[in-house]
């Protein structure tokens, strides 16, 4: 197991965000997260990428346990992610953002870059070919060059892919990366996870676009305001009552009844 | 010490600690609706006083100090629309060198236009040697113009902010000006509605402190920063925080000169600002959640 | 690696080389001091600019780590060590020649007190780094001020720091084969070139860190620190070495301006000094080195040649209101020439157009 | 590369202007620099101080100037701030090539150009008070003011004969305030007057009831206050609401009516030693000071229509010396010049007789200043003026 996820929870005064939920991550597999808004998927992602402290529970990666570690720590262990509302850096160019992504993979420091040592030029040029790579990969090099924070909308996801990428993460979360997307544009997500996928990367998802998660994922957990309801391939769960009531309400979940 | 001793340090204390308070609720007001520090805030008390000085020669003073406040919140809605309206989407860094700019070009204008001289209203009650005795301690009247003016600042800002509609907008604009602009609120003119109330009640607080603490052209400045650490301690945007915050530092300070030499009263203020920061940046009063979302 | 970096480096050293002559040609050589004294301010603004600019980090307290610097350096090169003439440390001193006894008074050499301003500052700047760097936007504005704030109540209050009046009477300072750093007319050219190559070689070091690594994750946790995190940035340490960095630049300037002046006073550890630096850098056009070390030069020189006598902080108000106002970029600006120049060139193809001499519609 | 162009541009510039700013003074005009923190921190010394010699200078050279030659005055604004004040004795001294420089307006910003103006021979007179400047003598350094020693020995001398010998001091965090406390200090025990307690505070204080509260506990005979405006009225003020009746002695930084009229009914009894300046009209006739006292006062307050100060007398001092020494010396050579300066006997001022020495570069004693106080507003003399 790439990732185990034991019994965790989080609240935010009051609200049980997370309350006691427990999964696990095969490698090589694609695992969903979905439920209703504020079922606390996204609350989850920051407890394993480390942005927020569960307050108990344990999070294990590669076997070792990472919760509560800063988010620097989890993603030089190979964690990488992309945010629901993309953050990319509009103050640099969509190379550079690439090029950020392979921090964890350089190691030139302070030292070495006031100084412009000559063992930092080669390193340069490499995450510099490594990045361009990526980009040519994902198809937006003609990017390269541009402002961040002027790329249209569709692109700065893809961008921000490359950016995960460029970590060479063993597991990838994507915090909804169709939305905004149109029909097109989410087929290229598609198409992108699915070569990522063969690259050998896990990935966890959240995301609402079903046809999307129904059609790539090997593996879908259901959370509802902070629990979790359901575990199983995606043919057992659009069977399952308990989803069918959460998101499309009480008459049709009797209509499955079996 | 003795009864009356202690009594005289609390009261000396409450004599600084009113004058910060009134300093620090200025600076809510604009906070509590653009959410930026008003850097020109203490400019405000300057241009109040220096106005309220040079129109009590023709006016009695309750008119002076009326027209002071009037013409120094026209100064304020000046100041707001010529130049923060014209700021382009305008970032936490870029409103705080503004207002350290207009701060200057107030100081030095206040300069030319008056002189570099020290001047000062005359006292509200009685004269400058009139004090009244509470149990053997005593302080001048003027001390408790100053309270009453605060908490009638506390009072008046508190139920405007709650229960008028211009009070909740101005709100609402500092928490998402987008938001609040989607909702049908003018943001522009609520920004010029804050401006013209804390330039208002700085005037209305620089004519109260000017028989205590004097008025000179550079006096803006060194009553800003105590304002600061006074509004932070109380809790950013809360008035009331403000008022107990200043009280407090005014003790601290007080109570710190009967114990160490008082070379370093000052530096034990800051020393508060710093930890206050550090331990709770929300300040006494304000609420840790809602500081801690503040985007900056 | 790419040289194309050190092509400005080449032309400012040039352009110091070329001012140096005209003096000299002009007679008019007495220019210099200002523009030896701008130097050295503008050193603290470059090193601001990295941390402002670059990683994002507002400090209204770096007139603090100037004034560590100077306050260090001019002390420990006034104050007369011989009642510890019998210790083991002075003995040690004394045989590596960095003591020197004379006039009945044991004083160590500049070399000492440098080191002990960088070791301060140093120590100084992690252990008020690490708590305030923890802050953001407005609290962070208030800690550095707050900090700034408490060194100036210090340098004011303290009998050895010489309170209000500062210490006076600081020795030159003889770095190697008769170059001294001091204030004296005859070493003006001397000086010039010191504190210029100061800058210069503090430039190359900030545009090296720049276009590091490093300084892609500097400007990354500018952009959205969470995002820098998750991308494996140690932003909190990141944050730490710049601060660090960009304080012992000012103390740096610190140091030399003491040795320059012959002393020190309490008004370079004043708030207004802070809010000087921080505006200089916000006028050069925050993340741009070239920017924040042209406006430094310029606005020190007019304050320091007096041109407008008691207008001088009022210039320096409606500057920074105007800047922000109207080039919230700063003035000296790539991306508001190239804007500019993109502009212009259209406006003189449709001007060709219309007049029809436009050989090709470009 | 449209940045580079511009970077070479600005430098180029800034030498342009610097070229241009200086303007070409008539030839054989005597050049006199003037350093004075006309606005900032002392602006109350330095702006008094501009205006003074301004008009001196405008009077002098009305008069067909100084051995057939113009006086040409170069006034620098300094703000008090040290770095400002370097700048600009290096810019008269190398630059304009002044004669003399009169200033600057606090002893900080003068102890640091001291060796600059020594080792260019340049003579500096100082409008500061504190005894640092000419202790070590330096030959061409001269300073106008009264002697700080001399205020606080006057000050005891009062309290001796009012059978006061137990005080609280209180001073200001300036050079001024410091200088003062310090000499307070050094005389007390000489003087058999002991000092119970002694603080400092800032000069922007808001309300001083506190420090005084400590005072009061401590129940002293008196209370000197030593500092700059605006400190003064608040502690008279303060002293009064606190019911602290005991006499108050300020310094002689008290030298102007404006501050009395600022502390209103607490003003009333305030006692301090100062120049004969503030009470010119009732001095004897036989007074050598008297004529270009009441001539200073009533020009002063006809041209500026504001009360006159002994801070803008130290200018008019430091002018009217170098005048004398330019006189006897009957050529603007440096060196007669500085030697005429140092031996100029019984020369009379407006902070008193100047007798220089080659070991005095003040050349005033206790003689200079009369104890004043102040009743129904206005300075009167606490003894019998000689």
């Amino acid at each position: 197991m790439l990732l185990e996820v034991k019994n965790v929870s989080r609240a935010f005064g009051g609200l049980r965000a997370v309350d006691d939920v427990s999964f696990s991550v095969p490698k090589n597999s694609i695992k969903a997260i979905i439920g209703p808004n504020g079922a606390g998927k996204t609350t989850l992602f920051n407890l394993i990428s480390g942005s927020l402290r569960p307050d108990s529970g344990r999070v294990f990666f590669n076997g070792r346990q990472i919760q509560g570690r800063p988010p620097h720590t989890i993603a030089a262990r190979g964690v990488s992610r992309t945010f629901q509302n993309i953050k990319l850096f509009h103050n640099m160019t969509v190379l550079e953002n690439v090029m950020v992504g392979r921090h964890t993979r350089s190691r030139s420091g302070f030292m070495a870059g006031i100084f412009n040592l000559p063992s930092c030029w080669r390193e340069e040029r490499e995450i510099e070919n490594r990045s361009r790579g990526i980009l040519d990969m994902l198809g937006v090099s003609g990017l390269a060059g541009m402002n961040a924070g002027n790329i249209a909308f569709g692109s700065q996801r893809i961008v921000e892919f490359a950016r995960a990428l460029a970590l060479e993460p063993e597991l990838l979360l994507l915090d909804e990366p169709a939305a905004g997307l149109n029909m097109h544009e989410t087929a290229e997500i598609a198409e992108i996870i699915r070569k990522i996928r063969e690259m050998g990367v896990t990935i966890l998802i959240i995301e609402h676009d079903m046809s999307l998660i129904m059609d790539i994922s090997d593996d879908i957990v259901v959370l509802s305001s902070g629990k979790m309801i359901a575990e199983g391939r995606p043919s057992d769960i659009q069977k399952n009552p308990e989803v069918i009531r959460i998101y499309l309400g009480e008459e049709d979940a009797q209509d499955q009844e079996p | 010490m003795a009864f009356e001793q202690v009594l005289q340090y609390i009261l000396s204390g409450v004599t600084n600690g009113s004058i910060y308070a009134i300093v620090a609720i200025g600076f809510n007001i604009v906070y509590n609706t653009t959410g930026i520090i008003n850097f020109a805030q203490g400019e405000f008390l300057m241009l109040g006083g220096m106005t309220a000085i040079s129109l009590s020669q023709f006016m009695p003073l309750p008119l002076a100090i009326l027209f002071a406040v009037i013409i120094t919140s026209l100064a304020g809605a000046m100041i707001d629309f010529v130049f923060i309206r014209r700021l382009r989407n305008p970032s936490v860094l870029m409103m705080i060198i503004v207002t350290i700019g207009l701060s200057i070009v107030i100081r030095e204008m206040a300069l030319h236009i008056w002189d570099e001289k020290v001047r000062s209203l005359p006292y509200f009650t009685g004269s400058e040697v009139t004090s009244i005795s509470i149990l053997g301690a005593y302080i001048s009247p003027q001390v408790l113009w100053v309270l009453g003016v605060c908490g009638l600042m506390v009072l008046l800002l508190g139920l405007f902010f709650r229960y008028t509609a211009t009070g909740r907008s101005m709100r609402a604009c500092s928490s998402n000006k987008t938001a609040a602009g989607l909702c049908g609120i003018n943001t522009g003119n609520m920004v010029t509605i804050s401006f013209m109330l804390s330039a208002a009640m700085g005037a209305l607080a620089g004519c109260v402190i000017s028989p205590i603490t004097q008025t000179q052209y550079d006096s803006g400045t060194s009553l800003a920063i105590k304002g600061f650490t006074v509004a932070i301690l109380g809790g950013m945007g809360n008035s009331t925080g403000a008022v107990v915050g200043g009280l407090l530092i005014g003790m601290l300070e007080s109570f710190s000169i009967s114990v160490l030499p008082m070379a370093y009263k000052d530096a034990i203020s800051l020393a508060i600002l710093i930890l206050i920061l550090f331990i709770r940046p929300s300040g006494l009063f304000g609420s840790r959640e809602e500081s801690a979302l503040k985007e900056f | 690696m790419d040289a194309g970096r050190y092509i400005p480096v080449l032309i400012l050293a040039a352009a110091v080389a070329a001012v140096q002559l005209f003096t000299l040609a002009t007679g008019s050589e007495y220019y210099l001091t200002q523009l030896t004294m701008s130097a050295y301010y503008a050193l603290v603004i470059i090193g601001l600019c990295t941390l402002m600019g670059y990683a994002g980090q507002i400090s209204l307290g770096h007139a603090g780590f100037f004034a560590i610097g100077g306050y260090t350096v001019s002390v420990m090169t006034t104050y007369d060590f011989s009642g510890f003439s019998g210790s083991a440390v002075m003995g040690l001193l004394g045989t590596l020649g960095l003591a020197s006894a004379s006039g009945g008074e044991l004083h160590l050499s500049p070399w000492v007190s440098l080191a002990a301003a960088l070791v301060i500052t140093v120590a100084v700047a992690f252990i008020i780094g690490i708590p305030i760097l923890k802050l953001k936007g407005h609290y962070l504005a208030m800690a550095s001020l707050g900090f700034g704030l408490i060194i100036y109540r210090i340098v004011l209050g303290t009998r050895i720091f010489g309170e209000a009046d500062g210490i006076s009477d600081v020795p030159g300072f003889a770095i190697a084969g008769g170059l001294r750093v001091s204030g004296s007319p005859e070493l003006r050219i001397q000086n010039y070139y010191i504190a210029w190559t100061l800058v210069i070689i503090g430039t190359v070091m900030l545009i090296n860190l720049v276009k590091s690594r490093a300084g892609r994750a500097l400007r990354s946790i500018h952009g959205s620190e969470e995002a820098a995190m998750a991308m494996g940035v140690n932003a909190s340490r990141y944050k730490l070495y710049v601060f660090v960095i960009s304080a012992v630049f000012a103390s740096l300037a610190g140091a030399f301006m003491a040795h320059l002046n012959g002393g020190i006073g309490p008004s370079e550890a004043d708030v207004m000094k802070s809010v000087k630096y921080v505006a200089i850098v916000a006028a050069g056009g925050m993340a741009n080195l070239w920017g924040a070390l042209t406006m430094g030069v310029l606005l020190n020189y007019i304050s320091l040649r007096g041109y407008l006598g008691s207008y001088d902080d009022a210039f320096f108000g409606a500057i920074l209101i105007a800047i922000m106002l109207f080039a919230p970029e700063g003035l000296i600006n790539p991306a508001v020439m190239k804007t500019a120049a993109v502009r212009a060139r259209s406006l003189i193809d449709s001007i060709k157009k219309k007049t029809g001499r436009g050989g090709h519609a470009s | 590369m449209s940045l580079k162009k511009v970077l070479a541009l600005t430098l180029s510039i800034s030498v342009c202007m610097a070229a241009a700013g200086c303007k070409k003074a008539p030839e054989d005009a005597i050049k006199i620099g003037a350093i004075f923190s006309v606005t900032g921190g002392g602006s109350n010394l330095g702006a008094p101080e501009s205006k003074t010699a301004k008009m001196l200078v405008d009077e002098i050279n009305a008069k067909g100037g100084v051995n057939g030659k113009m006086l040409d005055l170069i006034v620098k604004d300094s703000e008090s701030s040290p770095e400002k004040a370097i700048s600009f004795a290096k810019q008269l001294i190398e630059e304009e090539k002044v004669f003399a420089i009169i200033g600057p307006s606090t002893s900080g910003e003068t102890m640091k150009i001291k060796s600059i103006c020594d080792e260019a021979k340049v003579i500096m007179l100082s409008c500061a008070a504190a005894e640092v400047i000419v202790n070590p003598v330096a030959k061409y350094v001269f300073k106008t003011p009264q002697k700080d020693s001399h205020v606080a020995m006057r000050i005891f001398d009062t309290m001796k004969k009012m059978g006061i010998n137990s005080i609280g001091i209180i001073s200001d965090n300036t050079g001024f305030g410091n200088a003062g406390k310090d000499q307070l200090e050094k005389i007390a025990p000489q003087k058999g007057v002991k000092i119970v307690i002694s603080e400092v505070y800032d000069k922007k204080a808001t309300d001083l009831s506190g420090v005084l509260t400590k005072l009061k506990a401590r129940n002293v005979q008196a209370v000197v206050n030593w500092s700059i405006v605006p400190a003064q009225s608040i502690v008279a003020k303060n002293m009064k609401q606190i019911n602290l009746n005991v006499p108050l002695f300020q310094s002689h930084g008290f030298g102007n009516i404006k501050y009395a009229k600022e502390a209103g009914k607490a003003g009333e009894g305030i006692i301090f030693p100062c120049g004969r300046l503030l009470v010119a009209e009732q001095l004897p006739d036989t007074n050598k000071q008297k004529t270009l006292l009441v001539k200073y006062k009533k020009d002063y307050e006809a041209k500026f229509n504001e009360d006159v100060s002994t801070f803008g007398g130290h200018a008019y001092d430091a002018i009217t010396i170098l005048v004398e020494g330019l006189k006897k010396a009957g050529s603007a050579d440096r060196e007669k010049v500085r030697t005429a300066i140092e031996n100029l006997k019984g020369f009379p001022g407006t902070a008193g007789v100047f007798n220089f020495s080659p070991q005095d570069h003040n050349g005033l004693g206790l003689d200079s200043l009369v104890i004043l106080t102040v009743k129904d507003g206005k300075f009167v003399p606490y003894e019998k003026l000689d």
